[in-house]
C-alpha cells in the first residue's frame, strides 16, 4: 500500500515514503515485506509450532524465537546485535501464556539496507504477527529519528543524514499509549533535544499507527 | 507449523491426474510458473520469485591473497542459505538433503561450469585478489528451488561491479563509486538448471515441478544448458527409467526454457542499467518488488489441493442446485470427485460445473479456462483492491460476517463462590489477568 | 556475613519474601522504599574507588558500588595496525564474571549480560571517541599500540554495568604509555626508559542503569531487584550531554518517566565527576 | 556518529592479530640498546651467589608486610583479601552444600578448591592444578569434618596479582576465610614459602627469585619449600620441597618458627573481625528488641 498516494490523514509523516504487501509468502502463517524509502525487509511468523525436540520449556525459554538474517555472508556482530533488539521490541507484544510447549518464530531478511533498518524490521515483525492472527497485546511502532549537527529533528532518515547526524536514536512504542517499549540512542543530545526527539518520535509513531490500521483495514475486506 | 505432510490419496490424486494429461495448477507439462526478477539498489543483488519459491541471492567482494594451489586466479565461493523453518522444522532428514543437495547443484552449475572469468579478478598475482561470495538465501520453498537459485545467482553475477583498484607504488587503493565507474565481472556463458520431475510408465516430463509433484514423482532430472545450448551439467535421481528419449525430449525443452531465461535476465539487465543511467546510478531497487496492487489471500493462487471444510459444503450445495435446476443425469457420474473437474474436459462446450468463485482461496477454474494462455501468477484470481468493480455475488455477503459477540464482564470471569463456614470470612476467586502477573 | 543464606524461616518477613518475591518487592516500592538496604527508590549505593594497584598493568582501576565489586586491568603491547585504518591504535575490550561471583546467576544470562556490556563500552569508548585512538599510534602504518582492557567482576550484586564504564575510564585515565622512537642508526624502535606519557582520554562519562518492574522506575537495582525486573533502562550521561540509552523491551515506561530517569542521572553527574577526580588525585 | 565498520575492522584486527602470535612484537626486544638483554637466570645466579642481600633490600629470613581483610565478598560464607607485598589474593568459602550426583557415602566432608588468575596477573609459575592440590591437602587436617558427611565445602581464589609466594597467601587467606565462615575447625593454618639456595634460605621469596629456584638445574642445588603449619596443634600440615637440596630436613625449623610469627597475626585479624561481627549482632539484636518493645 503506497503510503503518500493514500486518503490525507497520512499528511504528518515526514519520514520515507512506506510501502508493504501482506502475505506474500506461502509457507509462513504470517509474513509481509516492508519498505521505508530504500530499506526493504521481508519477515515470516511460523505460527505456534512445538519445540524443536531436545530443548524443554523451562519458565525462562521466551516462547518466541527471532532470526535476523542479512544478506551478505556470515552472521557479524551488528547483525547478532540488531537481533537481540528485534526480539526485545517483539517479545513483549505477544501473549505467550496462551500456548503451552510452543513457540513462534520470527525470521526477519534483509532484502536491501539503505539505513534505519532497526525500526523498517520491527515494523515488518509486527505487520507479519498480524497477518498470522497470533494474539497480541498491543502493536508495536518503531520509528528512527536523528538530530542534525543545526539541531533540526529529521524523522526516519536516510543512510547519509545518519552518518553526519549529532546524534541518532531508534524507538519503539506500543499502540495504546504509546509508552517506550525499546529505545536505543546514541551520540551526543543536550536533555532537552533528546525530550523532542521522543515527542517528535511519538506524534510519527501515531501516524503509522494510522497507516498499519488502514493496511489491516484493506486487507480484511480483501479477505471477506 | 508441522511440515506440509502428503497423505496417500494426494500422490495417487495427482498420479491419476498426470495420466490424463492435467496438472492440479492447470499448467501445460512443458510450462513454467510466473518468473518475477527484480535487481537490489547495491550492485549484485537479484530476488527471484518463482511461482511460490522466492530467493534473494547477493555478491560480495572482498580483497585477499589468491589460493597457492592457483596463484593468479580469483576465488569464488557459493553458499545457498535455507533456514529451517522455511521448508518444515521436522524434516530434519529433507531440510538437511535439501539444502545440501541444491548447494552442490548450484556450485556445479556456478563454479565448476567455470562461467565466472577468475584470471581477471587476479589484481597483483600471487598477492592481491578478488575473493567473490555468492550468498543465496531461500526466503519460501514451493519446489523446483534448483532454477530459482541458480537464476537468482547468475542474475546477481551480471548485475554485479567490482569496484576499480588503482596501484601506485605496490600500495593498492580502492576508489570509491563516486571517482571511477565501477567494472562489470566478465562471464563466459550464463548457464541455468532446468528441473523435471518424472511420472508414470510412459515417463511423462513435467517442467518445474511444485513441492506436490516433487513429492510425488517417480524420479527427478536437472539439466544444466547455457544460453549457447551447451549442456554443463545434469543430474538424475529415482526411479531408472529404460527410455533414452527422455534425457534427449528434457534437454531439448531445457534448452528452450535455458534461452528464455537467459533472454529474461538480459532484458531486465538493460531496464536497470536505463534507470541508474536515467538517475545517475541510484534505483528504486527491490521497492519494485512490492506489489501494492494486489493482495495474495491464502497467496496460493492454485491451491487447488487446499480446501477448507466451509468451501466443500458451499461448492457441494450450489453442485446440487444446478443438478435439480438441470435435471440431466450425465452430470451423475463424475459427482464422486466434487473438486475436480469431470473427464470430457477436453470439449469446449461443456459448460462451467461450479462457479468461479473470486472471493475463496480455492481456485476451481471452469472447462473453458484451460483454453487460455497462462497468464502471470497473482494477478489473475488474487483479489483485487476494494475500490474495484466488485461483482454482486460478493456484496450480499458482507453484511452478515460482523455478527455482535457477547461482552466478557469480570462477573461470568468469577469461577465459582466457594461457601466457607462462619468462621472463616468471604473469598471470592478471581482469575487473574495475564498481564498483572508480569 | 550473609546470614539469609540458611532457610530460616522464623522471621515473617522472610516467609513472605520466599513465597512470592514479585509481590514482596511491589509492596516495597510502591511505599516509596527498597528491600534490602531500605534505600529511596532514586538513590544510590556508596561508590569506592582506587587506581594503580596492580604493578605489571600499565592502567589498573577497582570500583566498588554497593558491594559489587569490579577490578579492570589493561596490559599494552605493540602490534601492526589494520591496513583501513592506519593511524589508529587498537583497544580490546572484555568483560567476565569470575567464578568468585554469585553462583546462582544462571549461564545463559550471564552470557548475554556480558555481551552486550562489552556492546555498550565499545560503542561508548569507541564510536564516541572518549579514548581518542590516533593517539594510540606510534609509527603511521607501521607500530602501533594494543591495549588489551579485561573487565572482571569480583563480586555481583546487580548495577555491573555503571562499576564497569566507570572501571574501565578510570583505568584508561590511570594508563602510563612509555614512549617508542624510530632511531635511525640502528633503524629499529627503541623504547625510551622511564619516560611515561599519560593516556589522553576525554571527560567522564557516567552510566546509570535503572531497574524497571511493572510501572516502577528505581535506580542502581541490586541482584534481587534485578531478577524480578522485566527490563532495565540504561541512560549514559557526560556533563548534561545525553550519549547513549538503552531500554531493551520489557514493560512499556511512560514518556515522563524516562524523562523523569535522565533528569535524575544528569543530576547526579556533578557529584560523580568529583569523586573520579579525587580517586584520581592520590593515586 | 559512530560508525560500526571502525569497531568491527578494530575487532577483525584483533582477531587476526592473536591468530598469529609468533609474528608479534613483544615489548623486551624494543629495549633500549644499552642494556645488554641478559636472560633472568644468569642475572639472579649472580646476584643469589654474592649474598649482599636481596633484590628489594630485605634481609634473607624476614616477611614482606602482610595485609589481611576479612568479609570482602557479600554473597560468599566467608572470604578474605590478603596481600603479602605485592601478591593479592582473594579467597571466599562457600558453605557445605551436597555433592552433586553423589556415588557413595563419603564419610569426611570434601573440600572442592578451584584457583583462578586474572586475565591482567602474569602466567602462574607452578601450575594452578598442583597448587588447589596443596591447599586442599593443607587444609584438609584444619577443619572438622567428620560433622558433614556427604557434603563439600568450596575454597574458590582468586589471584589478582601474582609477585610470588601466591601459595602461602591462598592457604592464609583460606584459613581465616574459615573462620569467618564460621565453620568448626581444629585451628588457623599459617604457611610459609622458603627459597633455597647452597646454604642461604630466602624467607618468601619475590617472583624472579621463586622463577629462579624452578628453572635451576641439577648443579645449582637450589629449590622451593613450603610448608604449612597448625601451631595450636603443633602440627604440620603441609610439606613439600622439589628442586635440588643439600641437606633437605635443616629447613623445618626456621619455616616453623616464621609460621608461628605469621599465625600470630592472623589471630589478631580474626579476634578483631570476631569482635567486631558479635558487636554487630548485639546491636541488631536490642534494636529488634526496641522494635518490639515499642509495638506492645
Amino acid at each position: 500500500m503506497d503510503l503518500e498516494v493514500e486518503s490525507d490523514d497520512f499528511v504528518g509523516w515526514t519520514g520515507r515514503p512506506i510501502k508493504c504487501e501482506i502475505n506474500v509468502l506461502s509457507k509462513p502463517e504470517g509474513s509481509c515485506i516492508f519498505s521505508q524509502g530504500g530499506t526493504v525487509v521481508m519477515a515470516a511468523l511460523y505460527g505456534p509450532h512445538e519445540i524443536k525436540h531436545g530443548k524443554i520449556q523451562t519458565e525462562e525459554t521466551p516462547a518466541f524465537q527471532m532470526s535476523y538474517r542479512s544478506k551478505k555472508g556470515p552472521p557479524s556482530n551488528e547483525s547478532r546485535s540488531l537481533e537481540e533488539l528485534i526480539k526485545t521490541a517483539c517479545e513483549s507484544v505477544v501473549f505467550t501464556r496462551t500456548f503451552a510447549r510452543h513457540e513462534l518464530t520470527l525470521v526477519v531478511q534483509e532484502m536491501q539496507n539503505c539505513g534505519g533498518i532497526l525500526s523498517c524490521a520491527i515494523n515488518a515483525g509486527c505487520l507479519a504477527m498480524i497477518n498470522s492472527g497470533v494474539d497480541m497485546q498491543h502493536l508495536v511502532l518503531a520509528v528512527t529519528a536523528c538530530l542534525t549537527n543545526d539541531n533540526r529533528i529529521v524523522v526516519d532518515p536516510d543512510e547519509s543524514q545518519l552518518k553526519s547526524a549529532k546524534m541518532s536514536m531508534e524507538v519503539a512504542f506500543d499502540s495504546e499509549l504509546f509508552n517506550v517499549i525499546m529505545v536505543n540512542s546514541q551520540g551526543t543530545s543536550s536533555v532537552e533535544e533528546y525530550q523532542n526527539t521522543i515527542g517528535k518520535c511519538r506524534e510519527s509513531a501515531r501516524i503509522l499507527k494510522e497507516y498499519f490500521k488502514s493496511v489491516v483495514k484493506k486487507y480484511a475486506e480483501a479477505l471477506l | 507449523m508441522r511440515d506440509t505432510i502428503f497423505a496417500k490419496c494426494d500422490s495417487e490424486f495427482v498420479a491419476a491426474a498426470i495420466k490424463k494429461k492435467k496438472r492440479l495448477d492447470g499448467r501445460r507439462f512443458d510450462e513454467l510458473r510466473s518468473i518475477e526478477l527484480h535487481f537490489g539498489s547495491d550492485f549484485g543483488c537479484a530476488y527471484v520469485t518463482l511461482g511460490e519459491t522466492k530467493v534473494l541471492a547477493q555478491i560480495s567482494c572482498e580483497l585477499s591473497e589468491p589460493r597457492n594451489v592457483r596463484k593468479n586466479e580469483g576465488n569464488l565461493f557459493v553458499n545457498v542459505e535455507i533456514h529451517d523453518m522455511v521448508c518444515g522444522v521436522f524434516e530434519t532428514g529433507h531440510h538437511a538433503h535439501l539444502a545440501v543437495h541444491t548447494n552442490r547443484l548450484i556450485e556445479k552449475c556456478i563454479k565448476d561450469s567455470r562461467c565466472v572469468d577468475l584470471e581477471a579478478l587476479c589484481i597483483v598475482s600471487e598477492e592481491q585478489a578478488w575473493e567473490i561470495r555468492v550468498d543465496v538465501s531461500v526466503l519460501n520453498y514451493d519446489g523446483n528451488l534448483v532454477t530459482c537459485c541458480s537464476l537468482a545467482a547468475l542474475a546477481a553475477l551480471a548485475h554485479f561491479k567490482t569496484p576499480h583498484v588503482t596501484i601506485e607504488n605496490s600500495e593498492i587503493r580502492i576508489d570509491s563509486i563516486k571517482e571511477h565507474e565501477p567494472e562489470p565481472l566478465s562471464l563466459h556463458h550464463y548457464p541455468i538448471l532446468v528441473a523435471f520431475a518424472i511420472f508414470g510408465e510412459n515417463d511423462d516430463i513435467l517442467l518445474d515441478p511444485t513441492e506436490l509433484e516433487e513429492k510425488v514423482c517417480e524420479s527427478e532430472l536437472v539439466i544444466g544448458m547455457n544460453s549457447f545450448n551447451e549442456l554443463c551439467g545434469m543430474h538424475f535421481s529415482g526411479r531408472t527409467t529404460s527410455n533414452r528419449l527422455l534425457i534427449v525430449n528434457a534437454s531439448r525443452q531445457a534448452s528452450l526454457v535455458a534461452g528464455e531465461l537467459v533472454k529474461l535476465v538480459k532484458t531486465k539487465l538493460e531496464i536497470d542499467n536505463e534507470t541508474r543511467r536515467k538517475n545517475r546510478g541510484k534505483s528504486e531497487g527491490l521497492v519494485s518488488a512490492i506489489h501494492t496492487d494486489r493482495i495474495l489471500s491464502a497467496s496460493q493462487d492454485r491451491s487447488t489441493l487446499r480446501v477448507t471444510q466451509r468451501e466443500i459444503e458451499e461448492t457441494a450445495r450450489s453442485f446440487l442446485e444446478d443438478r435439480q435446476k438441470m435435471k440431466v443425469s450425465e452430470v451423475e457420474s463424475d459427482s464422486t470427485q466434487i473438486p475436480e473437474p469431470s473427464e470430457d474436459m477436453d470439449t469446449e462446450e461443456m459448460r462451467p460445473v461450479f462457479r468461479k468463485d473470486q472471493k475463496r482461496g480455492v481456485e476451481v477454474p471452469p472447462m473453458s479456462s484451460f483454453g487460455q494462455d497462462w497468464a502471470p501468477s497473482g494477478n489473475r484470481n488474487a483479489w483485487t483492491l476494494p475500490n474495484a468493480t466488485l461483482s454482486d455475488a460478493e456484496s450480499d455477503d458482507d453484511e452478515d460476517d460482523v455478527d455482535f459477540v457477547k461482552t466478557i464482564t469480570d462477573e461470568d470471569r468469577i469461577i465459582d463462590r466457594i461457601e466457607l463456614n462462619d468462621s472463616e470470612e468471604e473469598h471470592d476467586t478471581i482469575v487473574l489477568q495475564p498481564k498483572e502477573l508480569k | 556475613m550473609d546470614l539469609a543464606a540458611e532457610p530460616c524461616f522464623n522471621q515473617p518477613e522472610e516467609v513472605c519474601k520466599k513465597i512470592n518475591p514479585k509481590k514482596y518487592l511491589k509492596d516495597h516500592l510502591s511505599q516509596g522504599v527498597r528491600p534490602k538496604d531500605n534505600r529511596r527508590l532514586f538513590s544510590y549505593r556508596s561508590v569506592v574507588g582506587n587506581v594503580n594497584f596492580i604493578k605489571n598493568c600499565c592502567g589498573s582501576s577497582i570500583v566498588k558500588i554497593g558491594s559489587t565489586t569490579v577490578i579492570c586491568g589493561i596490559k599494552n603491547e605493540v602490534t601492526s595496525p589494520s591496513k583501513r585504518f592506519q593511524n589508529k591504535g587498537l583497544l580490546d575490550i572484555d568483560c567476565k564474571l569470575s567464578d568468585h561471583c554469585n553462583v546462582s546467576l544462571n549461564h545463559k544470562n550471564r552470557v548475554v549480560l556480558l555481551k552486550q556490556c562489552v556492546s555498550l563500552l565499545q560503542k561508548l569508548f569507541i564510536g564516541l571517541k572518549i579514548v581518542d585512538l590516533e593517539s594510540l599510534c606510534i609509527a603511521k602504518g607501521e607500530l602501533v599500540w594494543l591495549l588489551k582492557a579485561d573487565i572482571v567482576c569480583l563480586d555481583y550484586d546487580g548495577g555491573f554495568w555503571d562499576a564497569a564504564v566507570m572501571a574501565l575510564h578510570l583505568a584508561l585515565s590511570s594508563t602510563k604509555l612509555p614512549v617508542i622512537e624510530y632511531s635511525p642508526e640502528n633503524e629499529r624502535f627503541v623504547l625510551q626508559e622511564n619516560t611515561l606519557v599519560d593516556l589522553p582520554v576525554g571527560k567522564f562519562p557516567l552510566a546509570t542503569s535503572f531497574g524497571v518492574f511493572q510501572d516502577f522506575v528505581f535506580t542502581d537495582p541490586s541482584f534481587e531487584e534485578e531478577q524480578l525486573c522485566s527490563s532495565f533502562f540504561v541512560v549514559v550521561v557526560q556533563d548534561n550531554a545525553v550519549k547513549i540509552t538503552q531500554k531493551r523491551g520489557g514493560y512499556p515506561i511512560s514518556d515522563v518517566k524516562l524523562m523523569e530517569c535522565i533528569n535524575v542521572a544528569a543530576s547526579r553527574y556533578k557529584i560523580m565527576e568529583d569523586v573520579i577526580r579525587a580517586i584520581l588525585e592520590n593515586r | 556518529m559512530i560508525d560500526n565498520e571502525e569497531i568491527e575492522d578494530m575487532l577483525r584486527e584483533i582477531r587476526k592479530n592473536e591468530k598469529d602470535a609468533g609474528k608479534r612484537i613483544s615489548l623486551a626486544d624494543l629495549a633500549p640498546q644499552g642494556q645488554k638483554s641478559v636472560s633472568l637466570y644468569e642475572r639472579k645466579k649472580r646476584e643469589m651467589a654474592n649474598r649482599r642481600g636481596r633484590t628489594d633490600g630485605r634481609k634473607d629470613d624476614d616477611h614482606r608486610p602482610m595485609f589481611i581483610q576479612l568479609g570482602t565478598v557479600s554473597d560468599a560464607r566467608g572470604s578474605c583479601y590478603v596481600e603479602i607485598g605485592d601478591t593479592k589474593v582473594v579467597v571466599s568459602i562457600r558453605g557445605p552444600k551436597e555433592i552433586p550426583n553423589l556415588k557413595e557415602y563419603t564419610e569426611m566432608c570434601e573440600i572442592e578448591c578451584l584457583i583462578e588468575y586474572a586475565p591482567f596477573a602474569n602466567s602462574p609459575t607452578t601450575n594452578e592444578g598442583y597448587m588447589c592440590h596443596a591447599v586442599r591437602q593443607a587444609l584438609e587436617p584444619a577443619i572438622c569434618r567428620h560433622e558433614f558427611p556427604n557434603f563439600q565445602i568450596a575454597v574458590s581464589a582468586f589471584v589478582i596479582e601474582d609477585r610470588g609466594s601466591v601459595l602461602s597467601a591462598i592457604i592464609n587467606g583460606a584459613s581465616l576465610a574459615l573462620t569467618h565462615a564460621r565453620l568448626p575447625c581444629f585451628g588457623i593454618v599459617s604457611s610459609v614459602i622458603a627459597a633455597v639456595c647452597d646454604d642461604r634460605i630466602l624467607m618468601d621469596p619475590e617472583y624472579e627469585e621463586e622463577a629462579y629456584c624452578q628453572a635451576a638445574g641439577k648443579a645449582d642445588s637450589c629449590g622451593l619449600v613450603t610448608l604449612s603449619y597448625m601451631p595450636d596443634m603443633e602440627q604440620i600440615t603441609f610439606y613439600e620441597q622439589n628442586g635440588y637440596l643439600a641437606e633437605p630436613l635443616k629447613m623445618v625449623e626456621p619455616l616453623v618458627k616464621k609460621c608461628q610469627e605469621i599465625h600470630k597475626i592472623c589471630i589478631q585479624h580474626a579476634l578483631k573481625e570476631a569482635k567486631s561481627s558479635v558487636n554487630v549482632l548485639a546491636a541488631t539484636q536490642d534494636a529488634t528488641n526496641s522494635v518490639k518493645s515499642l509495638k506492645v
